[in-house]
């Protein structure tokens, strides 16, 4: 049972002031939540919202399922999306992607079995002039070849 | 169709057209206790004719490879049905893949005029006129037949399959 | 060659702090802007003939121009959520100088009359906000935000807001129903969001770029502005230089700079036995130009739309000839279908559609009719929806397949591309 | 008020009114989905295409003000080919199981095909696959692979019954219409999300599967459910009514109606009426026609004298109350006439939008008929009259709904005391069996069977016709008192089963036949 800790409820209950519309707080409570639950959103979670944020569940649910950026699954560790849009693709983006899984035995969207990592397809980051890139959790990591991904993927634990 | 009465004198003349057809019956006759092999008549119901497969007769509710049956009860028969005979009640099925299929589906086989609009309107192939066409019976109610008649009658032998498979095509989401 | 208006100072690191900005003269502007009347720096960035750096390339003074007199509050928002694929410009001002975008910002506050401001940014650049929200303490602390600023008796709030991965959220109305807290669906116009934007209350938009512009417009003058650049698109702007070239990166140019120098000179052209093959011009969503277009194009709004295709936002994407074009179409099919809102029907569906006809050639199931049911469907997409996400996803197919047929053809045929010669199904999953 | 011309005609509308509401007003054809009048604009279906003279691209019309001189077309080629790959853009990812859908027959898809649809199909991928048979709540199921995603459901849930349970997750062609798991389609007005759906997405569970409804014809009457009167249309045919929808009504009820108004067709069909009178004398009881019961009944009521009373629920027409009101006080010669009210604790609550708490149509017509007679009588005379003996015989106008009367039994026992009831019902209620003495329960026509007028809570007189006849040899309320102050009456011949397909003008039928011919062939009783 997902129980929202003290802190990110405050935190919360911040964001329900800090903008003008009630429901602007939805995307960062959703942030914090996420966090909170291991970097993805159960139903539970979006219900804990509902409650603390009192709005309507669908509200923040459908808010929730349009954003790419709430993981809808368990994700491990450390996310590793990889872009596959046209300026990384142009760049053996999607070849790195598709080592990046052998390497780590995994396919697309899942997770390892140690739970370290997940692998995903993202689109455009913002880092075309730049590519291919990839982005570990927040952190962006660009000009890659898939030896240098595989060892920044190595030192991450 | 309509009686053509001569007049006048020609009635007269009858007996040479009786005359006549009483050779013909003769030359049958006799034709057929010498060359019974060419007889044209056949001993009903000891023997029996064999229709074409294609013949329009008793209805059949053809039936999926896990032995239900296809018949999704859209009523679309029902519809186009001109007598008026086909009966069907729907219910929801468990499976939600099915979804809709018929609890009763009865032809009333003595308002049926064997048209064959039920085939054609059906589409999802599940009724069909099969090849029989005898139909004895000694009360009223033995011509309503049901789904256990239509679909699962001994000759049937467990019901007939239709070479379209929809739930194969329903995978590859055509 | 380069033209450093706005990115002169910055490779400099002291520059992303309030004290470095300062010392080039930082702020100076805002000083004497706080002492214009709001409709006379509206006049002046009229003057200049400043156009929107987002995409649309929408005369800025003109949309300022179209707020209602009248006294309801206003928003000013700045739209940093930067999709479009091949774009990184605004990532780049930002980490590298967001005072001067505050400090745009605050100027166009005021010139708007709003109170109150929000810099939408899209939440991948998740350490691009931390960098912006120290900047915005800084300019808090200074007394650049907040009551009374520089004791103008202007007063000026303004906050960030982090997106979170939606492409449409760069679309303005979209971002507006992003920062209601919405799905960031784009939203029916009329009425626009001059009127009746965030909150139902009068808003105007901008991009990054924009509002940092304002600064050395209101710094040199009109006048001097304008001489930049050519006559209808006066002024410099940041190109994001990405694709096969050796140096991608962003290069800030006057417009009217011609393409070919852009790519050879300051890209440092294409890497060895390599010839152009096509360019993007402005982002995924501007139709692509083959290399012999690219010849004689000049970085201008005018030219560009001439050749039938549009500056956007200023990413350059080159392509080299050992590229196929069908896998380029089906990447870009791909992220239209993933980011189409789904609130128009023709975009939703015809997103899908067009990717999967797409992908269906590209696995080797194609038709020839397909090529040309590409063209139907996309020619059925334009301008039909409410924003222009259906058009920028129909605009590349049309221009792809039209200028590139012999490789979908081939491509169709043979069941394997005539560049790299082995079909792509494997790279798409 | 500007001035347009649409399609060469010109008209004049008032400031603000959209191009597509100027159409609606003039009864001209336009394709939409998403737009409804009861809701506000969403123009996401984008098939109402117009083309106004002086703009290059095709507009829609749902958002487009119409200003002065404007010059609309919605029949040119331009327009015809956008709607043509509008519509196909609907279909490419509609699974096209109108043989099992319900709202086959009356289905927006359908229908807009018929005129603009493509008849070529080019979409050779396959389908975006999505849940089907989804349970939303109690009364509705969802298929998402049949919606097309015009929000009008969510826009509902959002705008009018304001309470927030649908929404539209995901995006791009994944986009599907949902519920939150903890949270289903749960409330009073749930059902109007299927009604305005213009495809088969939402289907109801009480209607799901029983009928196709080419085989429906469609009266418009009533609804008895409360004191608001909402205008509703009835779907029938010679098996019974299957469904009862509501139809837009300025004044009372808009475009919408609630939940419990929709089952209110249930207790009219034949297995929940008394078809036959019965007779309670000594210990059983005896069936009997009613016409002949009620004229039995007579020698009791006309023997009765003063000790004769009337109780009288508010569930009858105007023109009902009146008659058996001016019987018994002018023939029968008796002012003992009581009103039965049901629930006098919520009979003026209200939750806002539809609902009222007086389940009574007609309790305001009552109510005047009494007064209109000078009589004013309390419910305490009546307890005390059978306490005391000075009522002998009581002829009860029972109630036709009778959900919402949790007092029956209790009152039979009261009436007991009486000696002599005569029970006047049209539904069946088992609380009647426990009638005991000499006791007659006489079957009614219940709301759908009978013309008439009931005067809702604000006074609105609401007219209806009669929709059909389910029990032929039930009696209106009026021949009732005739029949039982021992007068002659003829029974009119519209009453005739057999000569049902001349009244109501046909027009019913007539539209039907346009809309569909099986109905014309097939629904005719």
């Amino acid at each position: 049972m997902f129980q929202l800790s003290q802190a990110g409820k405050d935190k919360i209950l911040k964001e329900l002031n800090r903008y003008e519309a009630k429901e602007s707080a939805i995307i960062p409570a959703l942030y914090i939540a996420q966090q909170e639950n291991g970097g993805w959103i159960s139903d539970q979670v979006i219900e804990r919202l509902s409650e603390v944020m009192s709005l309507p569940v669908a509200r923040i649910n459908e808010v929730f399922q349009f954003y790419t950026m709430f993981n809808k699954k368990p994700v491990g560790r450390h996310h590793v999306q990889v872009c596959c849009n046209i300026s990384c693709a142009l760049n053996g983006g999607r070849e790195l992607a598709n080592q990046i899984c052998k390497e780590l035995k995994v396919g697309y969207d899942e997770v390892t079995e140690d739970g370290r990592f997940s692998v995903t397809r993202v689109e455009c980051l913002g880092s075309c002039g730049t590519a291919p890139m990839m982005q570990v959790n927040d952190k962006y990591y660009e000009n890659l070849t898939p030896e240098s991904a595989m060892n920044i993927l190595r030192g991450l634990k | 169709m309509s009686v053509v009465q001569r007049t006048g004198e020609v009635r007269k003349w009858y007996m040479l057209g009786i005359l006549g057809g009483l050779v013909i019956t003769g030359q049958h006759l006799l034709k057929n206790l010498f060359q019974r092999k060419k007889m044209m008549t056949i001993n009903y119901p000891e023997e029996k004719y064999e229709y074409s497969p294609r013949f329009k007769g008793n209805h059949v509710l053809t039936v999926k490879k896990d032995g239900s049956l296809r018949c999704t009860a859209c009523m679309l028969c029902a519809t186009n049905c001109p007598a008026e005979c086909i009966t069907i009640v729907a219910a929801e099925h468990e499976d939600p893949s099915v979804e809709k299929y018929p609890i009763h589906y009865e032809i009333d086989i003595l308002r049926c005029v064997f048209c064959g609009f039920c085939e054609e309107a059906c589409p999802v192939d599940a009724v069909r006129m099969g090849p029989e066409w005898q139909t004895p019976g000694r009360s009223g109610a033995n011509f309503q037949y049901g789904i256990d008649y239509l679909a699962y009658r001994p000759q049937l032998k467990g019901g007939i399959q239709t070479f379209v498979d929809d739930e194969e095509r329903h995978k590859a989401g055509i | 060659m380069e033209m450093k208006l706005l990115t002169e100072h910055y490779h400099k690191d002291e520059f992303r702090r309030l004290d470095g900005y300062k010392k080039f003269g930082g702020y100076e502007v805002l000083k004497k802007a706080l002492k214009m009347q709001p409709q006379q720096i509206i006049d002046e960035v009229k003057a200049s003939g400043l156009r929107g750096r987002g995409g649309a390339g929408f005369p800025t003074g003109t949309k300022w121009g179209f707020l209602p007199k009248n006294n309801e509050p206003r928003y000013l928002l700045c739209n940093a959520d930067e999709g479009e694929p091949g774009t990184y410009k605004d990532r780049l001002m930002m980490e590298r100088a967001p005072h001067q975008l505050i400090e745009g910002m605050i100027i166009a506050g005021h010139a708007t009359c709003s109170k109150k401001g929000y810099i939408y940014i899209r939440g991948e650049y998740n350490y691009i906000i931390l960098i912006v929200e120290h900047a915005l303490e800084e300019a808090y602390k200074a007394g650049l935000l907040g009551k009374n600023i520089l004791g103008s008796g202007i007063d000026f709030d303004l906050d960030v807001y982090a997106g979170a991965g939606a492409y449409i959220c760069g679309e303005e109305t979209g971002m507006i129903s992003s920062l209601e807290g919405k799905k960031g669906q784009p939203k029916l116009k009329p009425p626009f969001p001059a009127v009746q934007g965030y909150l139902r209350k009068p808003t105007i938009v901008n991009n990054v770029e924009t509002l940092a512009a304002v600064v050395p417009i209101l710094r040199d003058g009109a006048p001097a502005y304008k001489k930049i650049g050519t006559e209808k698109s006066p002024g410099t702007k940041l190109f994001s230089l990405s694709g096969n070239v050796v140096r991608p990166g962003n290069y800030e140019v006057p417009l009217g700079f011609p393409m070919k120098d852009l790519i050879y000179k300051l890209g440092g052209g294409l890497r060895p036995g390599r010839r152009l093959k096509a360019v993007i011009p402005g982002g995924s969503s501007a139709p692509v130009i083959t290399a012999a277009e690219a010849e004689s194009a000049t970085l201008d709004y005018e030219c560009l739309a001439q050749m039938g295709t549009m500056l956007g936002s200023g990413a350059v994407i080159a392509i080299d000839d050992s590229q196929c074009m069908v896998d380029m179409l089906a990447v870009l099919t791909h992220f239209y279908h993933h980011e189409s809102c789904g609130q128009c029907t023709p975009c939703r569906e015809g997103t899908g559609w067009l990717n999967k006809v797409v992908h269906s050639i590209v696995e080797g199931r194609g038709r020839l009719q397909d090529i040309d049911l590409l063209v139907k469907v996309a020619d059925n997409m334009k301008g039909r929806t409410i924003c222009a996400l259906s058009d920028a996803a129909a605009l590349p197919v049309l221009s792809f397949v039209t200028k590139f047929r012999d490789e979908f053809e081939f491509y169709v045929r043979e069941g394997r591309s005539k560049v790299k010669g082995v079909s792509h199904a494997q790279v798409h999953h | 008020m500007p001035k347009c011309t649409i399609n060469g005609k010109e008209i004049e509308v008032k400031d603000g009114t959209t191009i597509i509401e100027a159409m609606h007003h003039h009864d001209m054809h336009i394709a939409h989905y998403c737009w409804h009048p009861g809701l506000s604009v969403a123009g996401v279906c984008r098939l109402c295409m117009i083309e106004i003279e002086g703009m290059p691209r095709v507009q829609i019309a749902c958002n487009t003000v119409v200003t002065e001189g404007m010059k609309i077309n919605n029949t040119s080629q331009k327009v015809k080919e956008a709607v043509k790959w509008g519509l196909d853009f609907h279909l490419i990812n509609h699974p096209l199981d109108c043989p099992i859908c319900d709202q086959a027959g009356e289905c927006g898809l359908q229908e807009q095909y018929m005129e603009y649809g493509k008849y070529d199909p080019e979409m050779a991928e396959k389908k975006v696959k999505k849940h089907k048979v989804v349970d939303l709540g109690p009364t509705v199921v969802l298929d998402s692979e049949r919606c097309i995603l015009c929000s009008r459901c969510v826009r509902f849930t959002t705008e009018v019954s304001k309470s927030n349970e649908l929404g539209i997750f995901n995006r791009g062609d994944r986009s599907e219409i949902g519920t939150f798991e903890e949270k289903p389609l749960n409330n009073k007005y749930s059902l109007n999300t299927v009604d305005i759906c213009p495809v088969g997405a939402l289907t109801s569970k009480d209607f799901r599967f029983r009928q196709r409804v080419w085989y429906l014809k469609d009266a418009e009457t009533v609804c008895n459910g409360c004191s608001t009167g909402c205008k509703v249309q009835t779907f029938f045919n010679k098996e019974g009514l299957f469904r009862v929808k509501p139809v837009y009504d300025k004044e009372v009820n808009g475009y919408w109606m609630c939940d419990d108004g929709r089952d209110l067709y249930k207790f009219v069909n034949r297995e929940h009426r008394y078809l036959k009178a019965s007779h309670r004398e000594g210990s059983g009881w005896t069936q009997v026609i009613p016409g002949a019961a009620a004229k039995e009944a007579a020698a009791a009521v006309t023997a009765a004298g003063d000790k004769l009373a009337l109780v009288l629920t508010g569930q009858y027409t105007v023109e009902e109350y009146e008659k058996i009101v001016s019987i018994f006080s002018k023939d029968l010669k008796t002012k003992k006439i009581y009103h039965w009210l049901n629930n006098k604790e919520t009979v003026n609550s209200f939750d806002g939008l539809l609902i009222r708490g007086d389940k009574n149509p007609n309790t305001k017509g009552l109510l005047q008929t009494l007064q209109k007679h000078n009589i004013s009588t309390a419910w305490s005379e009546l307890e005390s009259g059978l306490a005391s003996g000075a009522i002998k015989t009581v002829v009860v106008a029972g109630p036709e709904n009778h959900a919402f009367f949790k007092d029956i039994e209790e009152k039979v026992q009261l009436f007991n005391k009486a000696g002599t009831v005569i029970w006047l019902q049209a539904a069946k209620n088992p609380a009647l069996e426990k009638l005991s003495g000499n006791a007659w329960i006489i079957p009614m026509k219940s709301y759908v069977e009978k013309d008439g007028t009931f005067i809702n809570h604000a006074g609105q007189h609401r007219k209806f016709k009669r929709v059909t006849t389910v029990v032929s040899e039930s009696l209106t309320l009026g021949e009732a008192a005739e029949l039982l102050a021992g007068h002659q009456i003829m029974v009119k011949p519209e009453s005739n089963l057999l000569v049902e397909a001349d009244r109501q003008a046909d027009k019913v039928t007539v539209e039907h036949r346009k809309k569909n011919e099986f109905v014309f062939k097939r629904g005719a009783l």
